[in-house]
């Protein structure tokens, strides 16, 4: 049994010489048997256990025992040693000490029952499930303090940063797409009942554009030449468009025109916008 | 604890003017070692100076600034650094997006006529955002009480929607197909796709041309 | 824009690594070139690759952790640069690290799930430091009564344990099975014996494995 690889021979430093408590500034790693300990640290100690498999663990450790192998009886003696201890220093017991006991106790006893030699499997070892259980807690232990030991920011390495001086930094515009826009139209003309009573079914947007574009060529303080709103260059539908624009403007008395006599200059300027 | 080498030194000071988040005097370095191995001020100052000769060509530098060294990104890869902190750009609300509508299609007009239209007001931090963006402008005053600014499109609004004029905005009639719209543009935009922005005003562009009917002026 | 060059790339890359203050992965960097000079990916990858060869017997490492690349100092000078702080680093409880063990290892795990492993409560207070930290999230509910909340790792937790992936952690020490010591305790055949060894050795290699694999969530 002695020659055969244990998990304990595995790792076997960082968990025998993982000190518990540290008393009056040197590292405690064992319970010293026999010997006064001042009540403080027999505290600290005993509170160190992170729960019954921690001090099982602990315990099997401490005397090299194999987990595979634990001597039950021996084993249970000795936890409840501990756990008794806690309780005399009235430490706040977590109930999960004493479900351990009574499990302890079970497969204590029922260890004591004669095993029948035929039947195999391991579900006839009565501490298979303790020794999974403390198995499984054991690599989560290790993986505990591998992780502890890991690269850590703030400890083993730091973080950088440099400034930049020089930066620009710039809120970017809204993008829009043309059918998002064309869509929030929609919707308004699906909501606006009066929408549909409006002309403007029949008019064009280019009338429309040219009464922005007339309107901000003119000013309120001065009359403007009737044909320079003109730009024969756009042929005879440019002119249509801005003659109807203007009709459209003079409607809506937003211009206004005058005529000093027949077949002379018009002039245009918009409407009373001079004490702006 | 043993001597520390020059090479050490300079190692110790440059991760230390990296971690440390502001800049540092040579004091400050010097505290960062215990009394028995402490370097002289100009080890310090030599170890600095190494320092600021390996940054040449690089992309930082190590200056002095008022309240000690530091290292900082060179003004010439600023403009590519800046970008790590290019906000993302908000998205604009759907009143917006309607008041900018009715301005380019009903234009000009006054924000009493668009608030008629879509029967709820208009705030003025929408008017304001679009006259900002320079897609709507004030081209005039209508002669009523109160004297309304009157609001039309302008130039860069068709440049950036890619329109050489309004005209190529579908007309109403047109929209109330927008379904027949939207299902063209769907098969080519799947999603919202920002980055398709090129790709989907040519769509838009493309669809109207060819459902646009003949202008006619009656 | 002219074409930037090798050189350039490198020393924008060393500057945004350097300034953004958190790691970057190799697309946020991508994204910080205009379209029509981004350079490829793999261009990117040389700089950075060349940029952790120049960091060689300096004080600074260019390193992958979770959420992409980061200078950080290196850890032979971490004695004198952790001077520049009052404050030591943390310590945390052998609960809390069991905790994040049991999360980092067997994620996704419930509350129960933990506490079954280490036999004890798990507090409330370490769950919720673990999520103050960023360390451990909520990533959903097991379909069980009481639908108890479902944790798992960050990439935060990795940045801050100096990994890459959950790949990097430590691999978990193996679990003999009792089965081994009956049979040997029952004289039974060896070569049976070996087989069922074996069996579960890879059985909990396999589990491992499965366990271990890279987790990421966004």
């Amino acid at each position: 049994m002695s020659d055969q690889t244990t998990l304990s021979e595995q790792h076997p430093p960082q968990q025998a010489e993982m000190p518990f408590a540290m008393v009056l500034g040197s590292p405690l790693t064992e319970l010293p048997k026999d010997l006064y300990i001042p009540p403080e640290a027999l505290e600290v100690f005993l509170e160190a256990f992170e729960g019954p498999l921690d001090l099982l663990l602990y315990l099997i450790k401490r005397q090299n025992l194999d987990i595979l192998n634990i001597p039950v009886a021996e084993i249970t003696r000795q936890y409840m040693v501990y756990v008794e201890l806690m309780t005399e220093m009235q430490l706040e017991l977590a109930g999960e000490y004493l479900v351990m006991a009574a499990m302890l106790a079970e497969i204590k006893s029922r260890m004591l029952l004669p095993r029948p030699v035929e039947v195999e499997g391991d579900e006839d070892d009565p501490r298979a499930e303790l020794v999974r259980r403390l198995q499984e807690y054991e690599r989560y232990k290790q993986a505990a303090e591998d992780i502890d030991v890991l690269l850590r920011v703030g400890r083993d390495t730091f973080n950088v940063a440099i400034d930049t001086p020089d930066k620009k930094s710039e809120r970017p515009q809204p993008h829009v797409e043309l059918r998002d826009m064309l869509l929030a139209l929609t919707d308004v003309i699906n909501r606006s009942e009066m929408f549909a009573h409006h002309q403007i079914q029949r008019e064009t947007l280019s009338v429309r554009e040219r009464m922005s574009q007339v309107l901000a060529k003119i000013n309120p303080d001065s009359f403007i030449e009737f044909t320079s709103l003109f730009t024969v260059e756009e042929g005879r539908r440019g002119v249509v468009v801005t003659f109807m624009a203007i009709l459209e403007l003079m409607k809506q008395s937003m211009i206004e025109m005058i005529q000093a006599e027949p077949f002379g200059p018009i002039h245009v300027k918009a409407v009373g916008a001079s004490e702006a | 604890m043993s001597e520390i080498t020059e090479q050490q030194l300079k190692n110790i000071i440059e991760a230390a003017l990296l971690a440390a988040g502001e800049p540092l005097h040579v004091e400050r370095l010097l505290s960062l070692f215990e009394e028995e191995v402490r370097p002289e001020k100009k080890a310090i100052v030599a170890a600095i100076e190494a320092l600021q000769a390996d940054c040449e060509g690089r992309g930082i530098e190590l200056r002095e600034v008022g309240s000690g060294y530091r290292y900082q990104a060179r003004s010439e890869v600023s403009r590519w650094v800046s970008r790590l902190w290019e906000e993302r750009a908000p998205r604009y609300s759907r009143a917006l997006l309607e008041t900018l509508a009715l301005v380019a299609y009903r234009q000009p007009i006054t924000r009493a006529e668009i608030e008629d239209i879509r029967g709820v007001a208009v705030s003025s931090s929408i008017m304001k955002t679009l006259l900002e963006r320079g897609w709507v402008r004030i081209i005039g005053h209508r002669d009523v009480p109160g004297r309304p600014a009157l609001y039309a499109s302008t130039k860069e609004f068709l440049d950036y929607f890619n329109l050489k004029s309004l005209d190529e905005l579908p007309t109403l009639s047109e929209l109330k197909d927008i379904d027949k719209i939207n299902a063209e543009l769907d098969l080519r935009l799947p999603g919202e796709g920002r980055e398709l922005e090129g790709e989907s005003s040519e769509a838009i562009t493309l669809s109207i041309a060819a459902d646009a009917e003949p202008v006619c002026f009656d």
